[in-house]
This record gives structure tokens, sequence and C-alpha cells, in this order.
């Protein structure tokens, strides 16, 4: 755990107390409890679809089937909440995440067992899955809602502080447990940086590739329960928007795109920083071509500066 | 000929299926294999074919450019700015459109090289600064290309797509003989192998920086040709078209690990994937299935190239290096 | 006088097109952008609906539909595609406004009518279908003003997608209106007509600048209001979008205002136009379907929203002007002739 | 210029750091025009590490570069060749993904980033006939060639770019007797011609051979210079290593006639390439395995890994049938096979973690072994004596030899029943061996059946108990006790051997 709290993690973590400070000289709002809240409340949805990228990433992997994972668990979960039989009712959520499990296994025979590189294999992936929920709608158009989980899951708090928060800090807790105190997680770096001599270390290779993806489709499909439960709903392409901002938030985190280099404490901290910088510019009403171009501007600067960091001490 | 197949293993898969692609396309098509029909197919095809050579130039030195799309709108919406006027503002509107496109990509290169940063992370962060500029070029579409030089580029001379033409003079007269000089060479080298690279005596970051700028200039002409075919220019198309150019350089065999593939291949994946979605139009699929199906082909068409992997004897081969 | 006036409104000043008429059946195709949101599903799903009722069946000798993404340079393809292939009209909506006037000239020479619908051109070449999008605006900042009694301090005003003409124009039309308002404090942000984000944004601006007194809003809105729920916002005026989803907060929470909708089965009104039109009728070339609008006080379950349905069901199944609308079931395809 | 005396390069008060590594510490160094001067000394001695300055692969932290009398900034390796100064690097400075013809035409003199020029193609193919690569196509992709025809290649290209000074780092490492006997024609004949050759080798009898002159490393300083024939083996060996060997080899003990069967393979066959190889390892054996390079020995030993899909033949462990399908199914408890590939550096281990991770990856994950505790290395690295600077340490940051024992002590905490060895010694230095060679034979003593691919025939000779020879495929020859000679080895690996005549007529 120690060895996952680098100064490169720790750089989204100023970068967001920076942030905090330089936003409220415009809005003083911004130091309230209240919206600080609901930033964590907000950041867990990408949280969590970070934290399963990131264990895609430490396998030098990426999984670009984020989007339509999140939209067929959240369409899947409503559809069975809306149906209005309670058995239905309580296996939504775990229904949803067996769905984003299998994705992952799916994603995991591509890149293991057929080899295709992960960056166009679950690209396919997420286009079929587009596919099945554009004819899926068009066949019997599910009356779908939110359970009441889902609701307080994603907009529940506790104390004061939001259950979405809550939730997401337990996941990225249990995975990181999971990550350093079982073989699995070694396995994950250790197939990150030289996959080969893993499996002659005599690992099975493709059954951790499966079950990083699946970790993943279940991080996914849970972003997408909790994301349908804030907005009560489910709708076509809810994930699109989370694409790229997840693997902002990860490599912001210091975790390598390259795999191996990395953990879940840079993600969290970079999870908070993109919700952060979004918000921030959103409510600073700055045009949408400047909101683009000083997003950019800024995510660049914070990975330059940990090169500049790196270079200056060697 | 056999030797040379087997060499060219992954280009030769790519053409083959492009081939009975096209021939199904044509087949379902009521009209036949006609110069109109072709001229629609090429000009599509030509646009991603360029965002998919511009996407070959990253992919080739162990990168990948997530900012081709960016470029390519950031070029159209230049491009409807300055593509009207007289001969000479044309003119130099072309140039100028191209170079802004190579300039992006340079930015990309000297970002990569002297920040040593991961290109997939240099370019998803330099790709939002380049749709704010586009979007500022063009908060909305609009904007007007000059018609008689779209259509003179867009229509077909003779009987021949112009859009084909240029695919082989892109191919013949400008890819072969790039390929034998030292910039072609050490381009697939760095891919390859950047230590063997370096200890060979290339200038490893002349060469990196020079095919992101390669990359930028061929989205450049991705975005110019977008801007010929369409006549206007609009800051919205980036997403689709670097994801599709990733698609499309794999789909025509280029490794993602680099060293391996060729603009050849590029293009052809390129056309592969347009096939594709051409496919839907007269074969019948209920319209809600249809991006299934895409989807479905897509996969198909990926896992051929590799399913190579499940004839391999040796267990270790997998992994590549 | 145009061909029934009452449905294929025309809009302010706009002048009107006829071509020779053609024999039917006739051959149709519907040429879609992006397929994966809900407003494009039940576009295809009205289309279909309105080409399966019988009184339309047995004019049509084929009917195509193919979506082709965000991608003009496609969506040119596909409709030459459909030119090539002799089709007698085309409708389709526009990826980009500006990008068509080529296709249009092959498209004259082919003898192809075109009708763009929804996101329509920059042209006057052709016939095309829309509700007005100034107007769709300006209605919703209008009822909320005229609630307000044309007073108010600070409005929050959800917008769609950045770059994006339709976009641009209900943003205009909500401004028109609330310029005029003396010391209004307009707060914009950015919901890219996503429910989610719209959510989101409205909660962010909740939270750094307090109260309003109305809220304005594009596509998405049931995100804007549970924003507002959720931070204890008092009910506030507000200008919304149809889906069946905003809809029902409106009618449980009592949210005064109107809800306007842009109606996916604008898809079938297209193929109408275009139908008449190959039949030889006059239409005008911009056509301004009625905005299907339910003020707050209307709103009726089961007859302009439906509780069984999911809430992103789009409201606007129909023009009654125009033909009877949809029912659901009809839209979702449940009768058995299905293609 | 070419007084014999002024030094055609010389290095003075060079250091290089890494980090806290002193790779080189004020060494000086000269290299006089037309010599061919050897370069001795342990793993990391920091022989490649001069290399790398000389060939501007590195820029030393400090000292001065003399070429000619003048200073010099050899900033990269372009600069350098400019110079004259041409390296055959220890890692192959080939592209696999590119042709024999690209590469050596890859950075050329003459070829900028413009248009190829060809000429010195001539050259190269020249060189290339001349040390029996004839057979190599210009047209073929390196990736497809084995390591002798690359280090074949990689000579070409050196030679063909004209060097004042040639630097062979262990360029020779992978080639058989008869070929090296070429090159080394070939780099005399370029001596005499006025080029200068440093020499890295760790086989002995190379450097005998070929060496002018010897400067001796140790620890990155230069212990001493002198001329070939002022010293014996001896006194060399202890220069290298700052203490006397006594012997390089373990005695063997004698042949057990109650030894148990650990090990045995029967009509072991693979895809053509392999061909019914049937062998058997008692308790007390280390059994080798030799033959030129790509022979089948490699794949032979990968197959019993559980690396080769559709294998075929019986395998028994300790008297039990097994089928090993992957290497996670060899290294269970009830196969317990270990296996040391021939490239440690991608294949054995993990180069970015450290050396900690890298010796529990093989453990961890299995039952009734604790990875985590210490005590399971412990003694395998005291025994090998592993030099490092903390066991957190990158495992990149050890030199081969060492990186080598990190290899075998993570195997080894596993306590395997059989070990397979894939030319464990390749490039290693003479203290590291007789101390892996020690280790073997205790491993052997204490019931473990261990097969040893080697490419080094005193290796086979000295070491193993029963040596197997392959040719294309096949088990050709099986000799032990005296017939282990040099000669009936060459002759079997070449399937000239005398019993193979007799068992055809
Ligand atoms: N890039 C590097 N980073 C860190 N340490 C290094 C690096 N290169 C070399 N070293 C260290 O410098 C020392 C000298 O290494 P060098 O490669 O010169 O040894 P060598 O004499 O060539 O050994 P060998 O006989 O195994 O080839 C070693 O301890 C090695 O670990
Ligand atoms: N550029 C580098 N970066 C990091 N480590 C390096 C680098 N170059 C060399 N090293 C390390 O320095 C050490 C010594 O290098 P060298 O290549 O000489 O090893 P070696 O002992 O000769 O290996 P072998 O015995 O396999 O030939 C190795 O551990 C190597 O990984
Ligand atoms: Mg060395
Ligand atoms: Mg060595």
């Amino acid at each position: 755990m120690s060895r996952t709290i680098t100064p490169d993690s720790m750089m989204p973590y100023f970068g967001t107390v920076v942030l905090i400070l330089a936003g409220s000289l415009y809005f003083p709002q911004i130091l309230t409890f209240d919206y600080l809240s609901q930033q964590l409340q907000i950041a867990a949805f990408l949280g969590l679809l970070a934290t399963g990228a990131t264990i895609v990433i430490l396998l030098g992997h990426i999984d670009l089937s984020v989007p339509w994972v999140l939209t067929g668990a959240a369409i899947l979960s409503t559809a069975l909440v809306g149906s209005g039989n309670p058995v239905l009712t309580a296996l939504a959520v775990p229904a949803a995440l067996a769905f984003g499990a299998l994705i992952g296994v799916i994603n995991g025979i591509g890149v293991a067992i057929l080899r295709i590189p992960s960056m166009v294999w679950t690209l396919a992936v997420n286009s079929i899955l587009l596919g099945l929920a554009v004819l899926n709608t068009g066949g019997f158009n599910p009356k779908g809602e939110a359970s009441q989980l889902m609701v307080s899951l994603a907009s529940g708090d506790v104390l004061g502080l939001p259950v979405s928060f809550l939730t997401w800090m337990a996941v990225s807790l249990a995975i990181v447990v999971f990550l350093t105190r079982t073989p699995f997680g070694r396995y994950l770096r250790s197939i990150g940086y030289n996959e080969k001599a893993t499996f002659l270390s005599g690992v099975s290779t493709p059954s951790v590739v499966f079950a990083a993806f699946a970790l993943a489709g279940m991080c996914s499909a849970l972003g997408g329960v909790l994301l349908a439960g804030y907005a009560n709903q489910a709708y076509q392409s809810m994930g699109d928007p989370f694409l790229l901002p997840t693997i902002a938030a990860v490599v912001i985190g210091g975790t390598s795109i390259l795999g191996g280099r990395g953990g879940l404490f840079g993600t969290i901290g970079g999870a908070l920083f993109i919700t952060l910088l979004t918000s921030i510019l959103s409510v600073m009403q700055i045009g949408d071509a400047w909101r683009s171009i000083v997003f950019g501007v800024i995510i660049l600067a914070m990975l330059l500066f940990q090169t500049m960091r790196k270079g200056a001490r060697s | 000929m056999l030797d040379y197949i087997r060499a060219n293993r992954r280009e030769v898969i790519a053409a083959v299926v492009l081939l009975v692609l096209l021939s199904l396309y044509l087949g379902t098509h009521p009209r036949g294999a006609s110069t109109y029909v072709m001229t629609i197919w090429a000009n599509q095809c030509l646009i991603l074919g360029f965002a998919a050579i511009a996407q070959f130039f990253a992919v080739v030195v162990r990168g990948i450019d997530l900012s081709v799309g960016a470029v390519i709108a950031l070029t159209n919406t230049l491009a409807s700015h300055l593509l009207d006027g007289s001969a000479g503002a044309i003119g130099f509107g072309v140039v100028a459109v191209l170079a802004a496109g190579a300039l992006c990509g340079l930015l990309n290169g000297l970002i990569i090289v002297f920040g040593r940063i991961q290109p997939i992370v240099v370019t998803l962060a330099t790709a939002s600064i380049f749709v704010g500029g586009a979007l500022m070029l063009r908060p909305t579409p609009g904007g007007a290309v000059n018609y008689d030089l779209a259509d003179a580029l867009t229509l077909d001379i003779a009987g021949i797509p112009t859009a084909l033409i240029i695919s082989g003079l892109l191919v013949f007269a400008f890819w072969l003989p790039f390929r034998r000089t030292g910039l072609g060479l050490g381009l697939y080298a760095l891919g390859s192998s950047e230590q063997a690279a370096f200890q060979s005596g290339i200038n490893t970051r002349l060469i990196r920086i020079a095919a992101f700028t390669l990359a930028g200039l061929f989205g450049g002409a991705a975005g110019l040709y977008y801007s010929f075919v369409t006549t206007t220019g609009d800051a919205g198309i980036a997403a689709n078209f670097t994801l599709n150019s990733i698609a499309a350089v794999v789909l025509g065999g280029v490794l993602l690990r680099g060293g391996v593939g060729s603009l050849i291949g590029a293009l052809a994946g390129a056309f592969i994937l347009k096939t594709i979605a051409s496919l839907m139009f007269f074969s019948g699929i209920p319209s809600l299935a249809q991006p299934l199906f895409e989807g479905l082909i897509l996969a198909a068409a990926i896992a051929i190239g590799g399913a190579d992997v499940l004839r391999t004897r040796n267990r270790l081969e997998v992994f590549g290096r | 006088d145009t061909y029934r006036p009452e449905c294929f409104v025309p809009a302010p000043e706009t002048s009107t097109i006829s071509y020779d008429a053609k024999e039917g059946p006739y051959k149709l195709a519907f040429v879609n952008g992006f397929a994966g949101n809900d407003w494009r599903i039940q576009a295809i799903q009205s289309a279909k609906a309105w080409a399966d009722r019988p009184e339309n069946a047995g004019k049509i000798d084929t009917f195509s539909i193919v979506s082709v993404g965000n991608d003009s340079a496609a969506q040119i393809a596909a409709i030459d595609n459909f030119i090539a292939a002799g089709y007698d009209a085309i409708t389709f909506i526009a990826v980009n406004p500006t990008a068509f006037e080529p296709v249009i000239r092959r498209a004259e020479r082919a003898g192809t009518i075109l009708v763009p619908f929804d996101n329509v051109l920059d042209t006057d070449k052709v016939v095309q279908v829309n509700e007005s999008q100034k107007e769709l605006g300006a209605l919703k900042a209008q009822t909320v003003m005229d609630i307000l009694g044309g007073k108010a301090e600070k409005i929050l005003m959800v917008n769609g997608l950045p770059g994006n003409a339709t976009d641009r124009d209900r943003r205009l039309g909500m401004m028109s209106v609330l310029e005029k308002v003396d010391g209004l404090e307009i707060v914009e942000v950015v919901g890219n007509w996503d429910t989610g984000t719209s959510q989101k944004v409205a909660a962010d601006a909740l939270a750094t600048h307090g109260q309003f007194d109305a809220v304005v809003s594009q596509h998405g809105s049931a995100g804007t209001i549970n924003a507002l729920q959720s931070a204890g916002h008092p009910i506030v005026p507000m200008g919304v979008d149809g889906e069946n989803g905003v809809r029902m907060l409106m009618d449980e929470l009592d949210i005064p205002g109107v809800s306007a909708s842009q109606a996916p089965a604008m898809s079938a009104i297209a193929l109408e136009a275009a139908v008449a039109l190959l039949e030889g009728n006059e239409l005008p070339q911009t056509i301004y379907l009625p905005i299907p609008q339910v003020k707050a006080d209307e709103l009726e379950a089961g007859v302009n929203y439906f509780p069984d349905l999911p809430k992103s069901f789009n409201t606007g199944t129909g023009y009654a002007e125009c033909f009877p609308p949809f029912s659901p079931e009809e839209i979702s395809g449940q009768n058995p002739s299905n293609t | 210029m070419t007084d014999p005396d002024k030094p055609l390069l010389r290095m003075q008060d060079i250091s290089m750091h890494f980090g806290a590594t002193k790779a080189l510490n004020n060494v000086d160094f000269a290299c006089k025009p037309s010599e061919i001067h050897a370069i001795l000394g342990e793993n990391g001695a920091g022989k490649s590490t001069l290399m790398k300055l000389i060939s501007g692969v590195l820029q030393p932290t400090e000292g001065r570069i003399i070429l000619d009398g003048r200073d010099v900034r050899l900033t990269t390796p372009r600069v350098a060749q400019n110079h004259g100064l041409v390296c055959m690097f220890q890692e192959l400075s080939l592209v696999p993904d590119l042709t024999v013809r690209e590469n050596l035409l890859l950075g050329a003199p003459g070829s900028g980033l413009g248009w190829l020029r060809s000429e010195a193609l001539v050259k190269a193919r020249d060189v290339l006939d001349r040390i029996d690569g004839g057979h190599i196509k210009m047209s073929a992709r390196v990736s497809d060639l084995t390591l002798p025809s690359r280090q074949q290649v990689e000579i070409a290209k050196a030679l063909m770019r004209k060097p004042r000074l040639l630097i062979l780092d262990e360029a020779t490492s992978a080639l058989n007797a008869s070929v090296v006997t070429k090159v080394f024609d070939l780099i005399r004949a370029e001596r005499d011609q006025g080029t200068s050759v440093l020499f890295i080798s760790h086989r002995f009898h190379e450097i005998e051979a070929l060496a002018d002159r010897i400067s001796v490393f140790r620890n990155g300083k230069r212990v001493e210079t002198f001329d070939n024939g002022d010293h014996s083996y001896n006194e060399i060996i202890n220069m290298m290593v700052g203490q006397r060997i006594e012997e390089l080899f373990p005695p063997k003990p004698p042949a057990r006639a109650d030894a148990q069967e650990v090990l045995k393979v029967e009509n072991f066959s693979w895809d053509g390439r392999v061909m019914d190889i049937s062998l058997t390892v008692h308790e007390g054996e280390i059994v080798g395995l030799g033959g030129l390079d790509g022979q089948g020995q490699g794949a032979f030993l990968m197959g019993l890994f559980g690396l080769l899909r559709t294998a075929e033949g019986k395998v028994t462990v300790a008297g039990k049938p097994v089928s090993v399908t992957s290497p996670k199914a060899a290294k269970q408890p009830d196969i317990a096979l270990a296996f040391i590939p021939e490239d440690r550096k991608t294949e054995g281990l993990i180069q970015e973690q450290s050396i900690l991770e890298n010796l529990q990856l093989a453990a961890i994950g299995l039952k009734d072994l604790d990875a985590s505790n210490p005590g399971l290395y412990e003694d395998t690295l005291e025994r090998l004596e592993l030099k490092h600077g903390g066991l957190e340490l990158p495992v990149s940051s050890l030199s081969g030899g060492n990186q080598q024992k990190v290899v075998l002590a993570k195997w080894l905490a596993l306590k395997p029943r059989c070990l397979l060895l894939a030319d464990p010694t390749r490039g290693i230095d003479v203290k590291t061996k007789t101390q892996i060679y020690g280790m073997l034979r205790r491993l052997a003593d204490q019931g473990t059946a261990i097969l040893l691919l080697s490419t080094d025939y005193e290796e086979l000779i000295q070491l193993c108990d029963e040596t197997h020879i392959f040719y294309a495929g096949q088990l050709v020859s099986s000799m032990s006790g005296e017939d282990m000679t040099a000669q009936n080895i060459i002759a079997a690996s070449l399937n000239v051997s005398e019993k193979r005549k007799v068992a055809h007529a």
C-alpha cells in the first residue's frame, strides 16, 4: 500500500487543493461543505469507472468498452426494477454487476486468447453493446426506473458524506486489499511489465487477464448503476461522456499507461481532480472553446510537471 | 509470389477482406458497380483513409495518436474559412490547412519527445486543445468551400473516382518512394526497437517528431478532404475519427506495438471499415439491428487477424516482444 | 395555398416548392445520423410506425432506414447511394446543416426529393420539416417569465450540445426573451442534452449560485429537476423538454411551467411531406410544425405522459394536426408486420 | 597518424555513475592503432559501460575522451560513428521487424533521412559470405533469423561502416567454433589494414587466440594492461576476480548403481521439429543437451515445461506419469518442474520490478509455500553470493550474472524435482560460473534431476554425467564418461559422428 502512495500519485491531490483555492477566489461558495460534498458525490461515478480502468491499465491494456458497459448495466438494472417484480428489483444490482463481469470476460477472451490488441477489441465490444442497446430499446421498451437502493447509493448521504463517495471508497479499499494481499495484484503488475516472463514463472496469465477485465467491467457496471440511480433513469449513451475523462483520471494519478506502475491511490486523486476541474470550468461559464482548451492545457501541465520533477531528480 | 504473400500476410488478408466486402456491397447495391456508386464509396473511404494514414505514422513508431480526430476537426474548420475566393487565396488556403495539421502534429511530437510523456496521454490532452481551437473557428457548423475545386477532387476523372486516383498517388508517388528513404526506414526501426535504432546511429528524437508531424499532416489532409466532400466546416466531428482510425490501422494489419504495417494496409483498413458501414444501405437488415451487425462484422474482421494465434504451436510465440 | 396548411405550417416568409407528380408506389429512405440515443431510436420507430399504417403502406414500394453515425461525409454518401439506387424521396436528419449543397444538386439532377427534418439545412432549395427552434426556446423562456410576471433576478439556463446549430437556435430563442428582462442574471451551463450531465452541471450551478427564480432547459431536463430537488431548491417555474420522465416529475412535484419538445414523430411528418411532394402537391419550403407543448396544469397521465413507459421515452408521439399520434405500442413496434 | 605508440583513443579519468552504482571509477584506458585489444572482467566489471561511452550511447559522468590527440564529445552513436568508432553491441542493435538489407542500411554512412544509398551493401555481402553467412538472404526478416545469424549480420553491419575502431562486445557468444575462426580471420585482416579492435568475451580461449593486448577490469577499474602471453591463464583469472579460483568445475561423483530414475522422457515429439526423443535422468546426475543452435534441444526443454501445444510423448517424474500443459501446471508440487529460460533479461525476469518481487513471482500463489518468507531464497542467494545494493532495488540494477542468480533462486525456492536449464551460463563470468556449477552439482546430489542445455562443450564435458547431442530435431548421439570429448561432441553436433555412420551402415 505504501508503495502506491508515490509523489506522482500525490500530484492530483495538490492539484485539487490548488483548484479549490483558486476557484474560491471567484466563487467563495466553492469552499462550502455543500459544494465540496457534492463534488465527492459526483466524483464517485468517474472514480468507479477509473478504478476499473486502473486495473486494466496496470495490466498494460485499455478498456474502451466502458461507455456501453455502463449504459448497458444502467438499462438492465432499471429495466429489472421497472418490471415491478420485487424479486427482479432485488436482483437489479447483482444482475448489472454480473453483466459487467460477463462483458469483462468477453473482453478478456479477445485480449488473452485471441491476442487482439485491447484497444480495438474493447472498441468492437463497445459497438456491439451499442448495437444491442439500440436493438433492445426498439424491441420492447421496458419501463425503467431506479430502485430505492440505487437511488440511495447514488444520492443518499451518511453523516453528511455522500453514499456514492463512501461506496467508491469501499470499492477502492476492497480492490486495494485484493491487489496487495493476494497473488492477483502481483500477477497483474507483473503482466503489465512483462507478460511473457510472468507466464514463464508459472502464472496462468489468461485467468489474470479475465479476472482483471471482469473486475473492470463490474466497476463500470457499478458506475452505471449509480449513474442510473443519480439520474433516476437510464438512457442511451449515458456513458459516452466518461470515456476519455476516465483515462485522464488514471494517468494523472500517476499510473503508467504502459502497465505495471501505478495504483488506485493516485486514481482517486485523479478522479477528484478531473471532476473538480470540469465543475469549476462549468460554473465559471467559460465558453465551450476555452473550456476545452483550458482542460487540455491543465492536464498537459500536470503531466509535464510530473516528468519534469523526475527529470530534475535524476 | 508466395514469399511475398507470406512476408506481407497482414496486408494480403486485409486486401482479401476488402475485396469480399466490396463485392458484397456492390452486389447488393441496386445500381451495381457504376462510377457514381464507386465515387460515393471512394470519397468517404479516402477521408478515413487519410485519418488512418495519420494514425499509422503514430502507430508505426509505437505510439497512438488520440488527437487525429481533433486535428481533422481543427483543419476542417480552418478550411471552411480559407477555401473560398480567388484561386490564389484557395491555393494558399490548401497549404495553410495542411500546414496547420502538420503544426499540430509537430506540437504533439515536441511534447512527446521533450516532455517524455507517452503519446497516448499527450494526444489525449492536445485533442482537447485542438477541439477547442476548432470550436473557436466554427462555434456552429458552417462556412463554404469552393464548389469547383470540391467537385474536381470528389467526382471522377474519365470514369475513375478521383478519390481512388488520389489513393493510387498516395501509394505509388508518395509511399513506395518514401519507404526507400532514411526517414521511412527510421520510422520502422524506431517502432520495432528504439534501442537498436539509437545504437545504429539514428536520431530517434528527430524521427519521432517527424512521425507525429506526418501524422498531423495527414490529419490535415483528412480535414481538407472532408471539407471538399462536405463543403463545410464542423467542429463536432473529432470523436468518431480518432477511434475509427485506430480500428482501421489494426484492420489493415498494422501492429499497435509498432514497427510493422504499411500505409497501404492503413488505407485498406480504412476502406474495409467504411465498406462495412456501407454494406448496411441495401443489406435489408432491420434498421434497429444495423448497429449491432456493424459491431459484429467489425469484431469478426478484427478477429480474423487474431485467428493466427490459435495456430501457434509454441505458447511463447503469442506474447510477441 | 399550400397543401394541408394546418399540418405543414409555413414558416414566416418562406417560399413554396412543388415537383411534378410521380406515380406510386414510391421508394423511400430515411437516413439517420447517430443511432445510439433514445430520441433517434424513437424517430426510427416513428418512421416505421408511419410506414406500417395501412393508409401509407399502399403508397410505398420500398422503405429503407440507415443510421450512419455523426459523420456528415458518411451521411452524404448514404444519401448519394439512395439517389444512385433510384429512390424517389429521402428524408434525413442532417448531421451538419451546411454540408449538403452538392448532394442537393445531385438529387435534383436525379429527380430525387430530399426532405431534411429535425436538424435542417441552411438552404432554401428543398422542403424541410422542423419546429422552429428559436420559437421552441422562446416559448419556454416566455412561459416562465409570464408566470413570474415578467420580473426575475436570476435564471438558470441549461444548454445542449456545444457546436450544434439546434442548440444555438434554441439558446438564441431563449435569449431573445430573457435579454429583455431588466437586471436579469442568466447563469448558463452546458448539459449536453444528457440527463446525467445536466444534473451534474445544474447541481454545480446551484451550489455556487444559490437560488434561481426560474429554470429553462433543453433535452435532459429530468436531470435538472433532480438537481433542484436534491439541493432542496424551492419549486420554481420551469421551461423544459418533453421526455416522459420530465413530465412525470413536473406533475408529481407541481412544477409550474411548460414542457415543450421536439417530437421524434417528426420523422413521420417528413415522410408524409415527401409523399405529398411526390404526389405533386405544393408545400412551404420551410415547414414549422406546431410545437407540441403541455402547460404544467394540463399534464395528465396516459394522455400526454405515460407512467408505464421509460422515463427516456419522448412524449412527442405525433402531431395531432397531421394525423392521429402513434400509440406507444405502435412506436415500440409491437405489431407483427415489422421490418 | 599511424604512429604505433600514439594511441588512437584515450580515455582519461573516466567515471560513469548510475545513481549510486559506480560502473566506472576514474578509469584510464588507451587503445593503439592497429591492435586487437581484449577487455576482460567479471560480470558487471564495467566493460560494456566503457564500450557504450566510446560508442556514444552513454556520456561519462566525468573524464575526457581523446581521439587522435583531440578531445571529443561523443553525444550520440551517430557522432561516434562519424568519428569511425563503431560498436557491435552485446544487446544486438538489429531491428527485428526489418529485413537484413534494411538493417544494414539503417544509419549507414552517407544516408541521412533522405534517399537510401545501397552501395555499401556490397561490402556487407562480402563480409557475410566470408564468415559462413552465405545462406543469409538480404530479404530475410531479422526476427526470423537465429541468434548466430543475427550476430553474423551484426558483424557485417559493423564492418560495412569502415570503422577505425571496432568494438565487439560479446559479439561472438552464439557462434560456433568454425564460424568464430572465420570471424577472427576477418578481424585480423581488418587490424592489418589499420583498424583497431576492442574485443570483449568471456571465452578465454578466444581471447588467447585473438588478442594482441589485454586489459583486465574489476569493479569499475582497470586493473592492468599487458601483452597477450605475458600472464598465464591463472594469473589473469586472479586479476579478474581478485582471488584465486582453484577449480572451475566441481568433481563428479562416481555413478551410483542404485540411483533412482527421477525424470524419464519417452518418445517426445513436436511439430516435426523435435522427433522421438527418449532420455532418462537419475538421481545425482546432471544430463547435458548439446548441439548446434536451434537443433530442437531448446524446444525440447520448452516442451517438457508445457510450452508447446501438440507435443506428444510420455513424461514420468519420480515414477509417476505426468502431463504438463502449462508452466503453471509444471510448477505444482506434484510435478515440480522448473525452467530457466535462455533469455534471462526478458523471459526470466521482470526488469522493472525489484529483486525481491522477482524472487517471489514463482512462489506466490503456491499452496504450502509462503512466498514472503525470505528464508526461501536466502540459502541460494548466499551460496551464489548475489551482489546487490538491496533487495528492493529493481532487478535491472544487477549485472547479467547476478540477474541469473536471481532467476535460479526464484525457482530453487520451489524445491523443484527437476530443473531444466537453457544455457544458463552464456555471457557469465568465470567466478559466477563456478558458483552455479557447484550449486547444480549439490542439487543433483540431493536428488534433483538436472537437464542442462549448453552451447559450451567444456561445460558438457566437465559438468555433465551424460550428454545428448541434437541434430535436426533428433537425438543423434548420447555419450558419457570417457566418450565425452570435444572432438566427439563437435562431430556429433555436425552429425558426422562415427557412431552414427555405423548405426546407418
Ligand atoms: N544503465 C544502467 N543503470 C544502472 N546501472 C547500470 C547501468 N548500466 C550498467 N550498470 C551497472 O554498471 C556496472 C557495470 O556494468 P557493465 O554492463 O559495464 O558490466 P560488464 O562488464 O559489461 O558486465 P558483463 O560481463 O556481464 O557484460 C554493473 O554493476 C551494472 O549493474
Ligand atoms: N539503459 C539501461 N537502463 C537500465 N539498466 C541498464 C541499462 N543498460 C544496462 N543496464 C543494466 O546494467 C546491467 C549490466 O549491463 P550488461 O548489459 O553489461 O549486462 P551483462 O552482465 O553483460 O548481461 P549478460 O550477462 O546477459 O550479457 C544489466 O543489469 C543491465 O540491465
Ligand atoms: Mg557487458
Ligand atoms: Mg555479459
